[in-house]
């Protein structure tokens, strides 16, 4: 973008010190970045992080496994299905549990139900930050309806402590699979309405298309994840890279974006949704009968010394876990490779040179979580 | 590319480097002798093995099992709840088999997204003044994940551009995640 | 030349588009559930507040060693021998810290379950000693308060209870 | 509740838990030998608590079932019903009323008489029938400022599938805007310290006086208009400049830096969103040949073919576009969204008006809505022949006003979709959009018109 180049005549223009945040409505969390800014054009951009640590790290080395899982819905708490994946992956390669069929299959779909639920919320929010109010109410009637089948299945909204260690909760009934397939033929139509409403409207494009550009090299340099990094052109996706859960089985393909502008990110997360789709639809279509806890997973687990990494497709990026055991009933060290605080550094070598209205359409593109990013 | 195919190749360009006493899954994981090693290995897997995506940096404090101190004990407001009750699993004790030592242990995990293979790097810091290259350098990710680990351990990471205390408020004193951590009653408790 | 007017008139019809989208859904009915005066009802495994139940309770801790954040406490009743007897004096959770993650309700062995998750969705509390919820015999399953203040057991205003008489069940 | 008989008295517990088991325990019956397992009691059968709220226990409805037949909901169950009973009463009222404009000679003709009667100076009939058409012509920025309100969030609502004002005045909330209106009349008129006080106090004052005198031209059907003033369409606009120097007074007065960057970009998009919009009301001149906005009106009479109403309108390809030009200028002179910098809450926190509360804030709120209904009034009057029937055989059927009202009604509407469909635009952006593509246009568009005048000529 334009550097400020120097004011003809001597003139000097001081530096404004704007303060985004950590109040600020489209922050989307307790997040400061502290502007620098020359009349439009930010100058520099420092991201203060830290509003909404809890240390749960720490905590975890004092709660047993089962316990640590409950945890794990309050990193990415738009996400929580994706979080309980990866610390059961991780526990269960510790313990080594074989977890049935139909567990396989019912975390799956949950998984997948969980990304729509917070692809609509990104949907929703960064049209609101561009002054779309229409589009949020339409996600959030479409996420409704998720949140409501995953309160027939598991009970709670938001935080569903379901995936458990070698299997899932509970089973579900088949009034659940026909609600569930029930909103897959209503969702189908509204991701075309959505495209008209808001994808391809001129004015957003306007506002999306070429501002923010992150190249290929930059965003394996900051080591994006998720649609941030398939948004420039770089297909990693932990769903192919390492298929778990039985990902193999299912034929879905990565949206890979070109230039790796806001609207590249933007629609990643789209078709995403297209995606996510097409997987439930296998998912039900083969969802096999069986029990839905593996055998031999004990009240208080006591994995023996070892160490384990598992990393799952997060909504927000490659959500990684690096658990390491010494045999007691807690975990000795739980690391948690959170995507939107890696995804968050490069806001301050990204801001540099941009307007102020693009700041607010370049961070809600990047679509970070602060329950995630201070854990 | 596969998991023997990698070890082959750094075995030649590294003899010094030996498989890790205690893998991190069923990864590749090699143990650095000493903090030199690490910039030569890491220019190595970036520049000829295609390793460019730093995927985490994290530490373990292989001291022994936590201390219950480190855990804020806030006033019991439940009136029945014994005094200073905290989570109920047992507190953790030594197990036989595991090699606890007076060392914080940093693991790099690198990516070759075109190979599709992880391969995990160990290193042994002494707990008091451990000092370990930094790899802002090679990758821009290691910058904040780097002052994470400054943060919440102490680790000291020469050549980072800022190294500043990122996540826990500006007035805990000591860092957190080490084992011996005691939590210094502040103005919250 | 013609690639600009394409582009305009591009641009046209999507907000066209655009504009059609917004025009159908007006004539759709809303999908509001105008609250205070229309109330929705959990489904049957909805995690709302705990309930106990003094009676079916046979003390036996293994909710206390499930809960993530230690809400719960309890104390064994001994009967006028002083003998340990499989019931509870009294039974306490915080809901200040409670979140309702159903760890102890899969724990309790009991049947039908001494602790469970009742449809109530409206929890607020009044004053601080409401927070925490306590049991003894003879009180119902929503449970009485400890006012610290009054030194006696008072009934949570601030629960709205979905059911008067609140469901339980047999697995 | 529980079934075995209750202790006397409930024994009083200590708090502190430790000295409990030394209390004797409540004398629970020893029960000397383990008595047969009692068979599992019946579990109570759940009552729900229907005091407070229609409880919703049937399967809860998902869009899913609701729009596959959408007017069997029993919120709808009446809604065919109603909506035929208020288009008949609306078109019964207009059909009773008839041509108002016929009313005005008689009236000043008696007046006249009583006046002379009763020994009144002549002028003064003059001034009190003056004093009415004020009157009037006021009422109309106010009622439509305040009907439109609460249409703007009705529409809103359903077009976002949700309901919008139900609960104050009964059926839909019909009386939201006036509780808004007391709401605001009631809070509290703050003026922050670093004001530049007469300035901060003026502003609204000099946004709203404008939009409120614009009115006077507008003919609102049949010789329907406050002053018939020859250079209407001029004044109509001298008018509406007056508003930009009251917004920069209010971005300057509040004393905080974002609303004077509000201010100065609301300036900024004003002034230059005056340009296309005057030079797309040209071509209108150029065919009307007056600038008598009744003239205009009247110009655009008669059909071709019997059918196609000659409004300036569907003037081939001159009308289309000018039409355009001109609503699309209109929305950004009323800062709505898509043109809505000065507010744009994510990035200005509230724009000029930030720092004004109560009645001030009320009046800006006002303001907006009187300078949509002047745009969308001026709109009718020049593009869809303010009065005019729309079809050769409904010429008679409906009162010229009708016609009008139903103009602006479909014009607002406009405005309103606008508003619920689009993202927002970026500062720069704007100003290209207004120099590179709306003021080009309208100079082609000119020119254009210059040759359908010769051609017709």
């Amino acid at each position: 973008m334009s550097s400020t180049q120097p004011l003809p005549h001597g003139l000097k223009s001081d530096q404004l010190f704007v303060n985004l945040g950590p109040q600020h409505p489209s922050t989307h969390g307790v997040l400061r970045v502290g502007l620098t800014i020359e009349g439009e054009i930010v100058v520099k951009a420092v991201p203060d992080v830290g509003y909404l640590h809890r240390g749960t790290e720490k905590l975890a080395e004092l709660r047993g496994y089962p316990q640590c899982v409950v945890i794990s819905d309050r990193w990415d708490y738009l996400s929580a299905m994706n979080n309980n994946l990866m610390f059961c992956l991780a526990a269960e390669k510790l313990l080594k549990v074989e977890v049935p069929e139909r567990a396989q299959h019912l975390r799956v779909v949950m998984c997948e139900l969980n990304r729509i639920a917070s692809h609509l919320l990104f949907f929703g929010t960064y049209g609101i930050d561009l002054g779309a109010f229409t589009a949020f109410l339409h996600a959030f009637r479409e996420r409704e309806m998720v949140l409501d089948l995953f309160e027939m299945s598991c009970g709670a909204r938001l935080t569903y402590n379901y995936i458990r260690l070698g299997g899932v909760m509970k089973d579900v009934d088949a009034a659940w699979l026909a609600k569930c397939r029930e909103f897959i033929e209503f969702f189908k139509p509204r991701l075309k309405e959505y495209d008209d409403l808001l994808s391809f409207n001129p004015i957003f494009l306007d506002r999306t298309k070429g501002v923010g550009r992150i190249s290929a090299k930059q965003a394996v340099a900051w080591a994006l994840s998720g649609p941030n990094l398939r948004g420039s052109g770089v297909s990693y996706d932990a769903r192919k890279f390492e298929p778990y859960c039985g990902y193999e089985k299912y034929d879905f393909e990565v949206p890979v974006g070109k230039d790796g502008d806001c609207w590249d990110r933007y629609y990643c997360r789209v078709l995403e949704m297209h995606q996510s789709v097409r997987i439930i639809e296998a998912a039900l279509g083969m969802m096999a009968e069986g029990p839905v806890m593996g055998k031999g997973v004990a009240k208080v687990p006591k994995p023996p010394p070892g160490e384990a990494y598992a990393h799952v497709e997060g909504a927000r990026g490659d959500l990684g876990c690096h658990l390491v055991a010494d045999g007691n009933a807690s975990p000795y060290r739980m690391h948690i490779r959170a995507p939107s605080f890696i995804n968050l550094a490069i806001l301050q070598e990204m801001l540099v040179g941009e307007r102020m209205s693009d700041v607010i359409a370049i961070l809600g593109s990047i679509d970070i979580v602060l329950g995630e990013v201070d854990r | 590319m596969t998991k023997e195919e990698l070890k082959a190749a750094l075995e030649k360009a590294f003899p010094g480097l030996v498989p890790a006493s205690q893998a991190v899954g069923d990864y590749l994981t090699l143990r650095l002798p000493d903090a030199a090693q690490l910039l030569p290995v890491v220019t190595c897997l970036k520049e000829t093995l295609g390793f460019e995506y730093l995927d985490m940096v994290t530490a373990t404090d292989w001291l022994g099992p936590v201390n219950l101190d480190g855990f804020i004990r806030e006033p019991n407001f439940n009136v029945f709840l014994p005094e200073g009750a905290t989570a109920q699993a047992e507190a953790p004790k030594k197990t036989a088999g595991v090699e606890y030592r007076d060392a914080i242990e940093l693991v790099w995990c690198l990516s070759n997204l075109k190979g599709r293979i992880k391969v995990f790097l160990k290193l042994d810091l002494p707990r008091g003044g451990g000092k370990a290259p930094s790899l802002v350098g090679h990758y821009k990710a290691a910058d904040w994940q780097e002052r994470e680990l400054f943060d919440l351990f102490g680790v000291r990471f020469d050549g980072h551009p800022n190294l500043v205390k990122i996540l826990t408020p500006d007035f805990t004193v000591g860092h957190p995640l080490r084992k011996d951590y005691v939590h210094q009653k502040d103005r919250f408790d | 030349m013609t690639e600009y007017f394409s582009e305009v008139f591009g641009s046209f019809f999507a907000i066209l588009k655009g504009l059609r989208v917004t025009f159908v859904t007006m004539f759709k009915p809303a999908v509001t559930v105008e609250y205070p005066t229309e109330k929705l009802v959990p489904y049957s495994g909805f995690r709302g507040a705990l309930l106990f139940d003094a009676e079916t309770c046979i003390s036996c801790n293994q909710c206390v060693k499930a809960c993530p954040s230690s809400c719960i406490a309890l104390e064994n009743a001994t009967n006028e021998a002083g003998k340990k007897v499989a019931k509870v004096a009294w039974y306490s959770i915080d809901f200040g810290k409670c979140n309702f993650c159903r760890l102890c309700e899969e724990a309790c062995p009991t049947k039908p379950k001494a602790v469970w998750h009742s449809k109530d969705y409206e929890l607020t509390f009044f004053r601080r000693d409401e927070m925490v919820r306590c049991w003894k015999k003879g009180f119902d399953f929503v449970g009485l308060y400890w006012d610290r203040g009054a030194q006696e057991f008072k009934k949570p205003e601030g629960q709205v209870q979905i059911q008067t008489v609140q469901e339980r069940f047999q697995y | 509740m529980s079934e075995d008989a209750k202790d006397p008295k409930p024994e009083a517990p200590k708090p502190v838990p430790e000295t409990t088991t030394a209390a004797a325990a409540p004398a629970a019956a020893a029960k000397p030998a383990a008595p047969a397992k009692p068979a599992p009691k019946p579990l109570p059968t759940p009552v729900y608590n229907e005091a407070d709220g229609r409880l919703l226990k049937e399967r809860r409805l998902w869009p899913t079932d609701m729009w596959r037949d959408p007017w069997s909901q029993p919120r709808y169950r009446m809604a065919w019903v109603k909506l035929i009973v208020l288009v008949a009463v609306a078109l019964g009222a207009a059909l009773l009323l008839g041509e108002v404009g016929r009313f005005a000679v008689p009236v000043t003709s008696f007046l006249l008489e009583k006046g002379a009667a009763y020994g009144l100076p002549a002028w003064a009939p003059g001034l009190v029938w003056a004093l009415v058409k004020i009157v009037l012509v006021l009422h109309v920025p106010l009622l439509s400022a305040l009907v439109f309100v609460w249409w703007e969030r009705k529409i809103s609502a359903h077009m976002q599938s949700r309901l919008g004002p139900m609960y104050v005045g009964g059926f839909h909330g019909w009386l939201q805007t006036v509780a808004d209106g007391i709401k605001l009349l009631l809070k509290e008129n703050i003026t922050p310290t670093a004001a530049d006080t007469w300035v901060h106090r003026l502003a609204p004052a000099v946004v709203v006086a404008p939009a409120l005198l614009a009115f006077a031209p507008v003919s609102f059907g049949k010789d329907l208009s406050a002053a018939d003033l020859d250079v209407g369409l001029v004044y109509v606009f001298a008018m509406a400049g007056v508003s930009v120097v009251g917004i920069m007074m209010a971005g300057w007065g509040s004393g905080n830096k974002y609303s004077l960057l509000g201010g100065l970009r609301s300036a900024a998009q004003l002034v230059s969103y005056e340009l296309p919009r005057m030079f797309a009301v040209i071509p209108v001149i150029m065919f009307a040949e007056s600038l008598n906005l009744a003239d205009i009106g009247a110009a655009q009479g008669g059909y071709w073919f019997g059918v196609l109403p000659r409004w300036f309108i569907f003037y081939p390809v001159v009308g289309q576009l000018s039409f355009l030009i001109f609503l699309i200028a209109s929305v950004a002179e009323t800062n709505r969204i898509p043109f809505d910098l000065p507010e744009a809450e994510s990035e200005l926190v509230a724009g000029f008006h930030t720092e004004y509360s109560g009645m001030k804030f009320s009046l800006f709120f006002l303001a907006e809505y009187a300078y949509m209904t002047l745009a969308c009034c001026l709109a009718a009057a020049f593009f869809l022949g303010g009065g005019t029937a729309p079809l050769s055989f409904l010429d008679g059927f409906l009162p010229s006003w009708a016609w009008f009202l139903g103009k602006v009604l479909a014009l607002v509407f406009c405005f309103l979709w606008f508003r619920w469909t689009f993202p927002r635009f970026r500062v720069d952006r704007l100003m290209d959009f207004n120099w590179k593509f709306l003021l080009p246009w309208s100079f082609a568009n000119i020119a254009l018109a210059g040759l359908y005048v010769m051609v017709l000529s």
